[in-house]
């Protein structure tokens, strides 16, 4: 049965699955090419399910990835907040 | 189960190897498979998972100097028309216009003329007052002075760009092997045989070197040596929000950054603004040269927000859900190389695009197929685009 | 949905404080959170999705997700699970 | 604001090693995202065999009177965004903190287990649960199921009935991709065996000494009543899993389907069970993402990926230290044990003060000491897990001896 795995950009297991299968196989291509994790939770939810169905397809180890890309900001901040901290050269 | 999944190559000799997967490389994939060649497409990662997935979505026409540069993004412009049919997919390709905002008199100045040359070049852009800018795009701000608004500016979705130009590439038999690492070109009597990759050797007389600001280290090991140098841009990536953005939008900072060299901005910052169809908003971006350093100190997050809440107060309350680090193809001139090596036979180079990546995609693929093929539409631009004019000034 | 007898933890916190989900008007009590205050007045649903339209409420309570993200005033996106609700608040769904 | 130390997160782990540092006389601010203090402890309830019920709220509240007495400033309600060498501590409103050392204790966070349907409003992760149900004093549902077999999982559904819930069963979660041993009876019957000390639990005691070896497991899954055991009155089915959850606008109803004894869903077994409310048990992962720059390692039996950190509590970036769940997923006791720790190894770092060593050498046992006695063990091989990484840390100093300063 199909499910929801990114929550945030609604992405189904199957989208994943066909993504793999289609040959985009690591963390990166498949949130390029479905957006799995790339919605306001940056993965949070989903990162850890990917490498399962990841592990799963490709019959394979389940990847031992962090998925951490030290990205800034680690979290969602309006960018009011972040403009605080410029204009300070000018 | 997929093929890629497992190690080692089924094909060992291809007619043109393609080393590089992102908006360049694919374009040349699809169009030489479409002229009847025999292609492999290696990446070290995946489909445009590098600079092709870190930059914004627009295709400006106005923002180019009238002249080589200019005529190169028309015809490009021109070919996003039947791109999405030729592709059989949805790139997200929207002409939707482009507009770039002014603020203060010194930058009217500099856009006045820098309009009136492209008029006379003949690109469809006018001056707004402030209250035509405001009615074009209401999200700027208040104490705007004008703008200007070009009609034939448009966008594209990069990440569909680079996965549709390999599907239709994929279809016409382009093989395509990622997290497939170029780590050797083999050479014999001044012509290539082969290139090594991490996962065996694949033989074939043409290599193309796609690798946008890795070109360099490609070049290294083909004896080729060429001054393409990373400059780094980086891009905000907001939450999801209504429609907000009318096409694409620029600052006149964005264009002196881009045009000016003596009077940089810190960290060249000027604003470039986008929206996907997801929602999301792409918000640029600074300029810089610090290699291929991907860690962002918080300075330059500031000055990006900074000077988007000043061009645009609307963003205020808006979050930002991550950033984007990607490397351009810095050549010195804003133009790229398209060129055959003079030292290595079967050698070619297709790099140095820097920011226009995504608008000179389309043509870049029938420039490479030119080059080879001999003739075709797009082989006046070719005498314009070899390695040979930076022989006097070596940039690194 | 209030636990208003609890054999360890013993009575609750009387004190009110009146907000608006959407425009209605519910009450809720002080120093909870959001997701609390709705959730006793029975809503679960707080928003639904930008393309298939399906609804979404509290799911991580810790404020990881952004399930439960709500506008407050012309704040996006606030996390209705770690946020106190207080007196006069104007909570709406946020799409998307 | 300049400080000698900041902590992210108000845990049990950060709030201990806070009072610790203040008490030595060190300026200290503890950062968080929520609006109150105490982390995952403010959801917390349950009997403690020796010490009687542990409430999780009220120690939070208490540590926090003990905090602010000593000092220690609480920044609640602050996004910590970016931590930047120096160290700088980049946070939602543009507050400038600076501090000398660095103490990340975020904790952990649950990891999901999907099910068709789980995005429905009135599913929820068990964490949550257990939050709205004793510290807010909401019920998350009138009839709830609990899908996921461990000891939080058991936990909350004691603490929901005692709120008065009913609760409709503890079930395994669909088999496939995402659970795979742990959509087992068998296997199940094995974890179980692990945790067969939860002294509070008399089916476990009983779980514990029956599956101690494989042939029995085996025997238990097969044995097992079809119709489930009851714990403290909660229905704990190990026959059947969750399929799906139902509903429009939000939860209506669960699919459950029978389950053979190697854990094979029997044909048209299918079972429509009203609820109104879910709850996941997926387990616990340490949250790293705000020590992403220091050198991490994955250990499974810590559950994950985790920083790689020394006995004392420091990691390989120049004063960023951690504590709690973030090193390893283990109880709220041994949590404030460590955080104390970190906080002994920080001062004697800054004070190079010989009694401090004895202070820091004692503290390591004591957090030896809590965890030999945990009454509640998340991760059944978390000894071993704790071995590994003091090994890794001595392979990394012996490695990094002439680049790094590991002091």
């Amino acid at each position: 049965m199909d499910c929801v795995i990114c929550r945030c950009e609604e992405v189904l297991l199957s989208d994943i699955v066909r993504a793999i299968e289609d040959g985009y196989t690591s963390h990166r291509e498949i949130k390029l090419k479905t957006r799995a994790g790339m919605g306001i939770c940056q993965g949070r939810t989903c990162r850890l399910l990917l490498d399962q169905v990841i592990a799963s397809v490709s019959q394979g180890p389940v990847p031992k990835t962090i998925g951490i890309a030290p990205n800034v900001p680690i979290r969602p901040i309006m960018l009011g907040d972040l403009a605080k901290g410029g204009g300070k050269a000018k | 189960m997929s093929m890629y999944m497992k190690a080692g190559i089924r094909m060992t000799s291809a007619e043109i190897v393609v080393i590089g997967a992102g908006v360049i490389g694919t374009s040349i994939a699809f169009r030489l498979a479409e002229s009847g060649r025999q292609v492999m497409m290696i990446d070290r990662n995946g489909i445009g998972a590098a600079t092709s997935s870190a930059c914004d979505k627009a295709i400006f026409l106005q923002s180019k100097r009238p002249g080589l540069h200019m005529d190169l993004a028309r015809e490009s412009r021109n070919m996003y028309n039947t791109l999405e049919e030729e592709l059989g997919q949805s790139v997200e390709f929207k002409g939707a216009g482009g507009t770039v905002a002014i603020h203060t008199e010194q930058q009217m100045l500099f856009m006045k003329k820098f309009v009136h040359d492209q008029t006379q070049a003949g690109i469809n852009v006018s001056l707004l007052n402030q209250k035509e800018a405001k009615e074009q795009q209401p999200i700027l701000a208040d104490d705007i002075i004008g703008a200007s608004y070009s009609p034939d500016d448009a966008e594209v979705n990069p990440l569909k760009l680079s996965q549709g130009f390999a599907t239709a590439a994929k279809r016409l038999g382009v093989e395509i092997m990622t997290h497939t690492e170029a780590i050797g070109i083999e050479k014999s009597n001044g012509k290539v045989t082969g290139v090594k990759t991490s996962k065996g050797v694949i033989s074939t007389e043409t290599v193309i070197n796609a690798c946008g600001p890795f070109a360099s280290s490609i070049a290294r090991f083909s004896g080729v040596p060429m001054n393409i140098k990373p400059r780094r841009g980086v891009i905000l990536i907001s939450e999801k929000v209504d429609p907000i953005v009318n096409g694409s939008l620029l600052d006149a900072q964005y264009i002196a950054a881009k045009h000016l060299s003596g009077q940089q901005p810190e960290y060249g910052i000027g604003l470039s603004l986008g929206q996907t169809d997801s929602g999301n908003l792409l918000i640029g971006g600074s300029r810089e040269f610090v290699g291929f350093n991907k860690h962002v100190h918080s300075d330059v997050l500031h000055a990006i927000a900074y000077h988007a809440c000043k061009v645009v107060p609307a963003l205020t309350n808006i979050r930002i859900i991550r950033s984007m680090v990607g490397f351009r193809p810095f050549t010195g001139d804003g133009l790229p190389i398209i060129d055959r090596s003079e030292q290595l036979r079967g050698y070619i180079l297709a790099a140095g695009h820097e920011g226009d990546g995504i608008a000179l995609s389309p043509i870049t693929g029938c420039l490479v197929r030119d080059l080879l093929n001999g003739g075709g539409p797009t082989s006046r631009f070719l005498p314009h685009l070899t390695s040979d004019r930076f022989k006097e000034k070596t940039l690194l | 949905m209030r636990i208003e007898q609890h054999p360890i933890l013993g009575p609750l916190n009387n004190e009110t404080v009146t907000f608006t989900f959407n425009g209605d008007v519910y009450e809720g009590r002080k120093g909870e959170s959001i997701a609390a205050a709705l959730l006793a007045n029975e809503i679960r649903t707080l928003r639904y999705t930008a393309q298939k339209n399906e609804p979404r409420g509290i799911y991580c309570g810790i404020g990881h997700c952004y399930e439960c993200r709500v506008m407050i005033g012309t704040k996006r996106s606030v996390r209705a699970c770690i946020t106190e609700v207080v007196e006069g608040m104007k909570i709406q769904s946020q799409g998307g | 604001m300049r400080m000698d130390v900041a902590i992210i997160g108000s845990g049990p782990a950060g709030i201990n090693a806070a009072i610790t540092l203040a008490k030595k006389q060190k300026s200290v601010v503890v950062i968080d995202e929520q609006g109150k203090v105490g982390g995952k402890l403010i959801g917390q309830l349950h009997e403690d065999p020796k010490d009687g019920w542990w409430i999780g709220k009220q120690i939070a509240e208490q540590m926090k009177r003990e905090a602010e007495q000593v000092g220690v400033i609480f920044l609640l309600q602050r996004e910590v965004w970016a931590i930047e060498p120096g160290w700088s501590i980049k946070m939602s409103g543009h507050e400038d903190i600076t501090a000398s050392y660095v103490i990340v204790a975020t904790g952990a966070q649950e990891n999901p287990t999907p099910v068709p349907g789980w995005t429905l409003p009135g599913t929820l992760a068990i964490g949550a649960a257990q939050v709205l149900n004793n510290y807010e004093r909401v019920r998350p549902g009138k009839r709830i199921a609990i899908i996921g077999v461990d000891p939080l999982a058991f936990t909350v559904a004691q603490e929901l009935k005692l709120a008065g819930a009913d609760i409709v069963g503890i079930y395994l979660p669909p088999e496939g991709l995402f659970a795979t041993e742990k959509a087992k009876p068998q296997s199940t019957i094995g974890y179980l065996s692990t945790m067969a000390h939860l002294a509070p639990n008399p089916w476990l005691r009983l779980a514990g000494s029956m599956a101690k070896h494989h042939f029995i497991q085996k025997m238990g899954s097969r044995f097992y009543p079809k119709a489930g055991m009851k714990v403290f009155g909660v229905p704990l089915r190990l026959r059947h899993s969750i399929i799906s959850i139902e509903g429009t606008d939000q939860v209506e109803a669960i699919t459950t389907v029978k389950l053979s004894s190697e854990g094979k869903a029997v044909k048209n077994s299918e079972e429509s069970i009203v609820v109104d409310a879910v709850c996941i048990s997926g387990g616990l992962v340490p949250l790293v993402e705000l020590a992403s720059s220091c050198k991490t390692v994955y250990i499974e039996e810590l559950g994950g990926y985790v920083p790689l950190h020394s006995p004392e509590m420091k990691t390989s970036k120049k004063n960023l230290y951690v504590c709690g769940n973030i090193t390893g997923v283990e109880g709220a006791k041994v949590a404030m044990e460590q955080g104390k720790l970190a906080a002994l190894s920080i001062v004697y770092k800054m004070t190079g003060d010989e009694q401090l060593r004895e202070e820091v050498r004692s503290q390591k046992e004591e957090v030896n000491r809590i965890r030999a006695e945990a009454t509640i063990t998340f991760m059944p091989e978390i000894m071993s897990g704790r071995k590994k990484m003091e090994q890794m840390w001595n392979e990394y100093v012996h490695e990094s001896r002439d680049t790094h300063d590991i002091r």
